[in-house]
């Protein structure tokens, strides 16, 4: 069969000779290569210290975007949960009652917004799907838990720290700058 | 320390081994027990040298005398060895077949 | 010395020969030129011809007796596997590796017809037993021929256990292994003080009663025989176990003095219970390869006649009786091999449908049982005589007839199906070269059976 | 080289024998044989005999002598008629795988001669056995239905006998000054009372079995029975001879002391068996076992005589062994020949031969003469002899002996009135024109009855110089 | 009153180096651990624990605590002697080897001569035999003891090699006794260090031999086969925790630094420093540079086998006994012949 | 009473016990495990006696290999405690009492031996154990069974080929 790259190798099934089938010439080339690797410089990131750059579409965790004046975006329409393809958010609406306008942006609120953490693949279709521009997805990570039940992340988890009352958490959050 | 404790004393673990090929039907166990034969020989060999030995210091003969009984006890060790490759290379071939290593089994097949 | 360096070096070349060379046909050539340089390095021996000449430092001792007694044994392993080479190759492909194991047998044998060191008798008879061991459970996937092979195997390493513990007591004694030890020690001593010396005797005595397969301690022979594949119960009935006698007479020849009378009566007893165990029960068997693993044993207890007397005889008997017995056993085995079954009923007919082989194996029949004109009969002649000679009472010549007699009943049971009850034989197609090869065999009883001088002669050059 | 050729002839016909496949010429070249044995054995009348001796096992001490005295003679000449005659004789019965079954018939032949012929006791030995095996297998194949057992019996009872001997041949030869087995080193055995005894012991039950002498006779009617009619004429005409040549020749002279001490006893035993043997022949219907216990009880006569230690009874005893050869091996051949034609062996079934068979009836009552004695025939002479010196020995016994002569004109007569006489019966009748061959055999044995009966001066002369060596020593 | 005749000091001394011994032994263990997590990280250009402790050197006594503190679980199913008696065994029969290693000259204090060597005896080097073929039986009777099939098949799997190359190991061995001529280590050490060149240079092949079968009687990969995770989950020690399995584990490093230094002892010239006198220097310094001089060859070899291990991939069983049985031995046998045969040609 | 003899009599005492429990250890592998216990305890009397070689030896060879063969066979075939058939108890009675006759009888002959009277074995003492004597002693004298051994190692070498083998 014609190769149709020319990048295949083609095995050599010749008999190995006496000296290859001794394999000492081999072992010591294998030594040498890890000996050699004593000397390289370690990619290692010391990870809680240093961190890595993430590239600019990395998509992280999700968070609950809020306006500029710290209201939150979402209206609960359920267009991200339409769009889950993993099926991991789940939402109850709720109506914004009197004196509830500074917490709200509209009329209707996310009352219950909740996204299973171990069922979401982070692929961001929600964030697409979100007319609000209310959910994105973030750059940090999803923290380790001891309980299922942890990885449900609710309202609470999700909603991005106010800008105006705790502007200092919200720039952690985001993971921007430690 | 007389010779006839040694003797006893090898006597008595040679008997517990010929009670251990007459009672028991484990083959492994039985070869065991003849293990256990050969050592007491063994001991008691080495026993014997050391008297011949220490009479011989005693009456200033040579030095090595006995040393001939040690020589043998190493050739049973030996020759043991060479007897426990195949006694066990027969056991397990015996376990392939039967799935058992009763030494009775022949007996029971006649029946 | 020669037989043992050439045997093991034969050994180890079969051994490779597994290896290199396929065609069982081969090998067995190979195997059969192997026993012929056996032989004639062994026979260059008494010319003074050494292979590699060393001192042995009191370990072997050769004498013409011993190196005539190799010659034979070399000669029927020769005829052995001339015959039987064709059935070995069908036990197992590895049919060189079972032609080595022969040669380290041989090895063993040659120790045994030399030693002059109780540490060469252990010695030879370990490597004696080792390959029989394994011969025995040759046969791998029949189950009894393992379970012959353990049960061979452990009783072989009790009686190991008691014959080293019969050394020890001996060395106990005297302070050495030399065979001469004992003899040496008695002149010396008071008899009452060779009770150590005389228990250790008395087991070796036991132990080499078991390897021979004498009574009580017989036990292990009908399992074993039975059990193992035919051709090798051919082997180790014929030549290790005239391996075995000729180094019973080798050890016991020297000591009779250290046992005395009671040396007397302890081996009347073993011949005698010998001779009633093997023959009575022969008669009961209904398998034909049981009958000869019984009939084997009332053999042991005639050849155990040697023993009583140290004469001249007795040493001519011994080989005679080994010899001649070994080829008629060879014979019969040949012949049993090729039977599809053991009854005595496989045999029916048999004289009708194969007269040549029914009359060979009339021959093999008439020779163990002792008849006139085949060599049985000077071998039982012999035995009889020797113990006349040595002073033993004839009333033992007398039981040892009577159970010749009864030997006849179950011999002839298979020569009446031969050739007076009509019937299929079972038996498996034979190539007329195998039959000729029997007729050899029972052409050789029959010359032995005239002139046994052609066999003693050479014992007093 | 005379002496050889006694073996040599039956051997190597039997060999040749065993390549010749075809029926007829194998009965020629048999009868061819022994015919020549027969005329060897004839010269040897004539011309005086060289003893063959020549070393055979030297380290054993045996040697291969072959010895004619006459004794020997005797009975060499009695086996030289006997063979060619019962091969004439038999020559149309039926046996399958004939050629082998003459071969081992030649070999028996073999044996005997040897026997009659050793000088040493280890090649006696041989011959005893050698003629005993061929025998066996004789039996055991062409015989009756029931051989297998039977034979198996005659064969266990003669061979365990002969180890009895083989077992004194070796003591005496551990006790013989030169360890050899010469029989006249044997004479000179330094053996104590004690030895002697068991010695006699040993060779006497071997001889006891093969004559047989109750009681250990128990095999003989029923192989008589059973076998084929040849090997029965060879069985009692020739080979119950061996046990009483090995009285006459090894018994006697070896063990004087104890023959003398035994001799009540066996002539007892003898007396015993001829009475018994001769009341059962009387109740016979049986043709062949009649004969059967009738050579019983003439054997045991025999058997006493010799017993008696007198010159007279043992020269008629030499006599009779001849004698008794020729009349039992003529009954044989006409039961025979009546067996073969009619299928039966019972005499109830028979009578009126003399009518369908004249001729066969006068062979018939010749030789049932012959066995009762009457005189003009051979018989008298022996049993005129022996009756002697049994008398001599012991009227009581003699007394009792002579009972038999009285019953075995009883039952021979008898058996002469219910085959010979009376209304043809369907059997009889049966009969073709009966066998030229064979009846010319009878009629020349019969013209041997009457000559040695009329004239037995050169049996006399034959048997003198071993009488003489009997008793002078 | 004989049983107080002895000499109760000399006792006492032997007593202190022998807990000195094994106390150093067990610490040079826990960190030989710590090495070989850290030269795994090394040859994989990462940087290993780092966490406990400056550079993470606290990491082995964090192991060691936290092996110690967990759970002790026995299986129901188990033998509940012989479980416990298997990890006990394997570690004695390992630090048991120390006994005759000689780490030293002789040091002078309170008046006395201190061989640093607990026993001479004059069968070393049988001793060691017999107390490596001791290790074996830890294992065995740990993973039958377990009652779980992958500990059987480990256990099994243990012991055959085990016995397999110890005839290599012996074997190589033996040539090497040919030249030196007696089987104290002492004496060989000595003789080393008295002139002669070290054994390794009449012995290349032997050290090779040796050097590969001691990797296999310590389980050592490329011969781990009795702990092939992918085939046997675990291995014979499946079923333990806690100190029982710690002992295990342990067992194997000490194992690795005891023929670490009998391999140092006996091709390397021991505590020899080449190129330098001893007698320059005051004995106990002396001493001291010669213990120095054998802890580092040891760590040398211990850190071939470290590397080693992450360098070659394992056997599968078959080539392992094929190499064992096939290549070691009839090499080892072609050694000694050709060592005798030096010998011979020299005389 | 020395300390040489209390460690006689306590060795004894131990291979003693340790070879019944040989006995009637109901598991293979605790018989063996008991066994090697007797093998340290032999081995042990053997450096007693100054067999320092012999005592090592044993060790290498009986426990070290052989026992490992029994202890891997056993597990090998995975033989159970329950899986030994018993013998009748009849016949285990006539067994112990072969063997204790045996024992009595041997013990009471040996305690007639008059020649062993005030014969003593010396204890700790004596070169002829270790190892330049044997070896110089294996090497002159014994060379040719020594030599011979080596053909009983091939025969058991093919042999175990020979069974080992599919």
């Amino acid at each position: 069969m014609q190769a149709l790259t020319n990048k295949s190798i083609a095995v050599n099934r010749t008999p190995m000779t006496f000296w290859e089938r001794m394999y000492l010439i081999n072992i010591i080339k294998g030594m040498m290569i890890t000996f050699s690797h004593m000397f390289k410089k370690q990619p290692t990131v010391r990870y809680p210290e240093q961190k890595r750059e993430f590239s600019p579409v990395f998509r992280g965790l999700h968070v609950l975007n809020r306006d500029e004046e710290g209201r939150e975006n979402c209206t609960a329409c359920g267009l991200c949960a339409v769009a889950c393809p993993a099926e991991a958010i789940t939402m109850e609406a709720a109506e914004r009652q009197e004196g509830e306008e500074h917490l709200y942006k509209e009329e209707k609120y996310a009352a219950k917004y909740e996204i299973n953490m171990l069922r979401c693949i982070f692929c961001g279709l929600c964030e697409e799907a979100c007319p609000k521009d209310a959910i994105y997805l973030s750059e940090t990570f999803a923290p380790a838990n001891y309980t299922r039940k942890g990885f449900i992340y609710d309202k609470n988890d999700l909603l991005i720290p106010n800008t105006l009352t705790n502007a200092n958490a919200l720039a952690k959050a985001k993971g921007v700058e430690a | 320390m007389p010779i006839q404790y040694y003797i006893y004393f090898c006597l008595a673990l040679f008997s517990i081994g010929v009670v251990g090929v007459l009672t028991r039907r484990n083959a492994i166990i039985v070869f065991m027990c003849i293990e256990l034969m050969l050592n007491a020989v063994n001991l008691l060999l080495v026993a014997f040298s050391k008297m011949y030995n220490g009479l011989a210091l005693q009456n200033g003969a040579s030095a090595t005398a006995g040393i001939d009984a040690q020589i043998f006890v190493f050739f049973i060790m030996v020759v043991a060895a060479a007897e426990v490759s195949i006694g066990l290379a027969i056991i397990v071939m015996m376990y392939r077949n039967t799935h058992s290593i009763d030494i009775n089994f022949l007996n029971r097949l006649k029946n | 010395m020669n037989a043992i360096i050439v045997s093991t070096l034969l050994g180890v070349i079969m051994m490779f020969c597994s290896w290199g060379i396929k065609s069982q046909q081969v090998q067995k050539n190979i195997a059969l030129i192997g026993l012929l340089i056996l032989i004639i390095a062994n026979l260059s021996q008494s010319y003074g011809w050494f292979v590699v000449d060393f001192d042995t430092k009191g370990m072997l001792k050769y004498s013409f007796f011993g190196l005539y007694a190799n010659t034979l044994l070399f000669t029927l392993t020769f005829i052995y596997v001339w015959i039987n080479g064709e059935e070995i190759a069908k036990i197992s492909n590895a049919s060189a590796d079972f032609y080595s194991l022969f040669f380290f047998i041989l090895c063993g044998i040659s120790i045994l017809t030399s030693f002059d060191n109780l540490l060469m008798l252990f010695l030879g008879i370990e490597i004696l037993s080792i390959p029989l061991y394994i011969l025995t459970g040759a046969d791998k996937k029949n189950m009894f021929s393992n379970e012959a092979a353990l049960k061979y195997f452990l009783m072989g390493s009790f009686s190991t256990g008691i014959l080293l513990l019969g050394i020890t007591f001996i060395y106990g004694a005297t302070g050495s292994f030399h065979l001469t030890a004992p003899v040496v020690s008695i002149s010396t001593g008071v008899a009452q003080e060779q009770i150590l010396l005389s228990t250790g005797l008395i087991l070796l005595f036991a132990a080499m009663n078991f390897k021979v397969s004498a009574a009580p301690f017989h036990f292990w022979t009908p399992d074993v025989y039975d059990g193992a594949p035919t051709v090798f119960t051919s082997f180790m009935a014929t030549i290790a176990k005239a391996a075995g006698f000729i180094a019973f007479i080798n050890v016991f020849n020297s000591q009779h003095k250290a046992l005395g009378y009671s040396w007397t009566l302890l081996l009347t007893f073993v011949i005698l219970s010998t001779l009633l165990v093997g023959n009575i029960i022969a008669v009961f068997q209904r398998s034909v390869k049981r009958m000869l693993a019984y009939s084997s044993i009332a053999q042991a207890g005639f050849m155990l006649f040697a023993l009583y007397g140290k004469s001249d005889i007795s040493y001519e008997s011994t080989l005679l009786y080994a010899v001649v017995y070994s080829i008629a056993t060879i014979g019969i085995f040949a012949v049993l091999v090729k039977m599809k079954e053991n009854s005595f009923e496989a045999f029916n007919g048999l004289g009708k449908a194969q007269p040549l082989l029914a009359f060979t194996t009339t021959v093999f029949l008439f020779s163990l049982a002792g008849i006139p004109l085949t060599g049985g009969f000077f071998a039982k002649y012999y035995m009889l005589s020797s113990l006349l000679k040595a002073g033993a009472g004839l009333w033992l010549v007398l039981v040892a007839v009577v159970f010749a007699a009864i030997s006849i009943y179950y011999y002839f049971k298979i020569i009446q199906a031969m050739y007076f009850t009509a019937g299929e034989p079972a038996i498996n197609p034979l190539p007329s070269q195998y039959k000729y090869q029997l007729l050899t065999l029972a052409i050789l009883l029959l010359v032995l059976g005239v002139f046994p001088n052609l066999l003693l002669n050479y014992l007093y050059f | 080289m005379m002496l050889v050729s006694f073996l040599f002839l039956p051997i190597l016909a039997a060999i040749l024998l065993l390549f010749i496949k075809n029926n007829k010429t194998a009965q020629w070249v048999a009868i061819l044989f022994s015919g020549l044995s027969l005329l060897v054995a004839l010269l040897m009348l004539r011309i005086p005999t060289t003893d063959f001796n020549i070393a055979w096992l030297p380290n054993l001490n045996t040697r291969f002598i072959l010895h004619a005295d006459g004794l020997s003679k005797i009975l060499i000449l009695l086996t030289a008629i006997s063979f060619p005659a019962i091969l004439l004789a038999t020559a149309n019965n039926e046996y399958k795988n004939r050629n082998v079954f003459l071969s081992l018939l030649l070999f028996a032949q073999a044996g005997l001669m040897g026997v009659f012929l050793a000088g040493d006791a280890l090649l006696f030995y041989f011959f005893w056995e050698l003629a005993l095996i061929p025998i066996y297998f004789l039996c055991s194949i062409w015989g009756g239905e029931k051989r297998i057992a039977i034979t198996f019996k005659f064969f266990i009872y003669t061979f365990l006998g002969s180890l009895f001997m083989l077992a004194g041949i070796l003591f005496l030869n551990a006790h013989t000054s030169d360890h050899s087995f010469l029989i006249n080193s044997f004479i000179h055995a330094n053996l104590t009372g004690g030895e002697q005894v068991t010695a006699f012991a040993l060779f006497f039950i071997a001889f006891a079995i093969k004559m047989p002498i109750f009681p250990l006779h128990t095999w003989q009617p029923d192989a008589y029975e059973q076998s084929p009619t040849a090997v029965t004429m060879v069985m009692s005409a020739v080979m119950v001879k061996m046990g009483l040549y090995g009285i006459l020749r090894w018994l006697m002279p070896l063990f004087p002391a104890a023959f003398m001490a035994h001799t009540h006893v066996v002539v007892l035993l003898s007396v015993i068996g001829i009475l018994y043997a001769s009341f059962i022949a009387i109740r016979q219907d049986d043709l062949k076992r009649l004969i059967a216990y009738s050579s019983i009880a003439h054997i045991g006569l025999m058997n006493a005589a010799l017993f008696t230690h007198t010159q007279i009874a043992i020269q008629g005893a030499l006599i009779q062994l001849f004698s008794h050869g020729i009349n039992v091996l003529g009954l044989w051949m006409v039961a025979d020949i009546i067996e073969q034609q009619t299928g039966t062996r019972s005499m109830q079934q028979m009578g009126g031969l003399a009518k369908k068979q004249p001729t066969l009836a006068i062979l018939l009552v010749g030789f049932a003469l012959a066995n009762i004695a009457l005189p003009l025939t051979n018989s008298f002479v022996g049993e005129f002899l022996m009756f002697t010196g049994l008398f001599q020995f012991s009227p009581w016994m003699a007394a009792c002996a002579g009972v038999s002569v009285v019953l075995a004109a009883i039952y021979t007569l008898n058996m002469v009135q219910k085959v010979a006489y009376g209304a043809i019966s369907e059997k009889i009748n049966t009969m073709q024109s009966s066998n030229k061959g064979a009846q010319a055999v009878l009629i020349i044995m019969l013209i041997i009855v009457l000559v040695t009966g009329v004239y037995p001066q050169p049996l006399f002369s034959l048997t003198a110089d071993t009488l003489q060596e009997l008793f002078v020593k | 009153m004989t049983l107080l005749a002895f000499d109760w000091a000399f006792i006492i001394e032997k007593l202190i180096l022998i807990a000195i011994i094994v106390l150093t032994t067990l610490l040079i263990t826990l960190y030989t651990t710590f090495g070989e997590r850290k030269v795994a990280a090394i040859l994989q250009d990462r940087p290993g624990p780092n966490r406990a402790g400056p550079f993470g050197l606290l990491q082995p006594l964090a192991d060691g605590l936290k092996l110690i503190m967990k759970e002790e679980i026995i299986p129901n199913a188990s033998s509940r002697w012989l479980f416990i008696i298997g990890p006990g065994l394997a570690m004695t029969a390992s630090l048991m080897t120390c006994a005759v290693i000689p780490w030293g000259t002789a040091i002078h204090l309170f008046g006395r001569t201190i061989e640093l060597q607990v026993a001479d005896v004059n069968i070393g080097i049988l001793y060691i035999f017999a107390v490596v073929s001791m290790g074996v039986y830890g294992i065995m009777i740990g993973g039958w003891a377990s009652n779980n099939k992958f500990s059987l098949m480990s256990a099994l799997r243990a012991a055959s090699q085990a016995i397999s190359y110890e005839i290599a190991m012996g074997l190589a061995l033996i040539a090497l006794l040919m030249t030196t001529g007696t089987l104290s280590l002492k004496t060989i050490v000595e003789d080393q260090t008295a002139g002669h060149w070290w054994n390794i240079v009449y012995q290349p092949l032997g050290f090779v031999i040796f050097f590969i079968c001691a990797m296999a009687e310590c389980n050592r990969t490329p011969f781990d086969l009795p702990e092939a995770e992918n085939e046997l989950n675990f291995g014979y020690h499946q079923e333990y925790s806690s100190m029982k399995l710690g002992f295990y584990l342990f067992a194997e490093y000490v194992n690795m630094i005891m023929s670490s230094a009998i391999m140092a002892s006996m091709y390397f010239g021991g505590y020899d420093l080449p190129f330098f006198d001893e007698t320059t220097v005051a004995p106990n310094i002396a001493a001291m540079i010669g213990l120095g001089t054998l802890l580092i060859k040891i760590v040398l070899f211990v850190f071939l086998f470290m590397w080693i291990r992450w360098t070659i991939p394992r056997f599968r069983y078959d080539q392992l006994m094929n190499l064992g049985w096939k290549k070691m031995i009839p090499l080892a046998l072609f050694n000694m012949l050709l060592t005798g045969a030096l010998i011979l040609s020299k005389l | 009473m020395n300390v040489l003899e209390i460690i006689f009599y306590a060795l004894s005492a131990f291979a003693l016990v340790c070879a019944i429990m040989v006995l009637i250890s109901k598991n293979p592998i605790h018989s063996v495990l008991w066994l090697i216990l007797v093998f340290f305890a032999i081995s042990g009397h053997y450096i007693l006696l100054n067999a320092q070689f012999l005592a090592i030896v044993n060790i290498i060879v009986y426990a070290g290999a052989i026992m490992v063969l029994f202890l891997f066979v056993i597990m090998l075939i995975n033989v159970k405690k329950d899986s030994e058939p018993q013998k009748q108890l009849f016949v285990k009675l006539i067994g112990v009492i072969a063997g204790g006759s045996f024992l009595t009888l041997s013990i009471s002959l040996v305690k007639q031996a008059m020649p062993l009277v005030g014969k003593t074995v010396p204890l700790k003492e004596g070169t002829i154990g270790l190892i330049h004597p044997l070896g110089k002693a294996l090497f002159n004298d014994y060379v040719v069974p020594f030599e011979i051994s080596s053909v009983l190692f091939l025969s058991a070498m093919v042999g175990a080929v020979l069974i080992g083998k599919k």
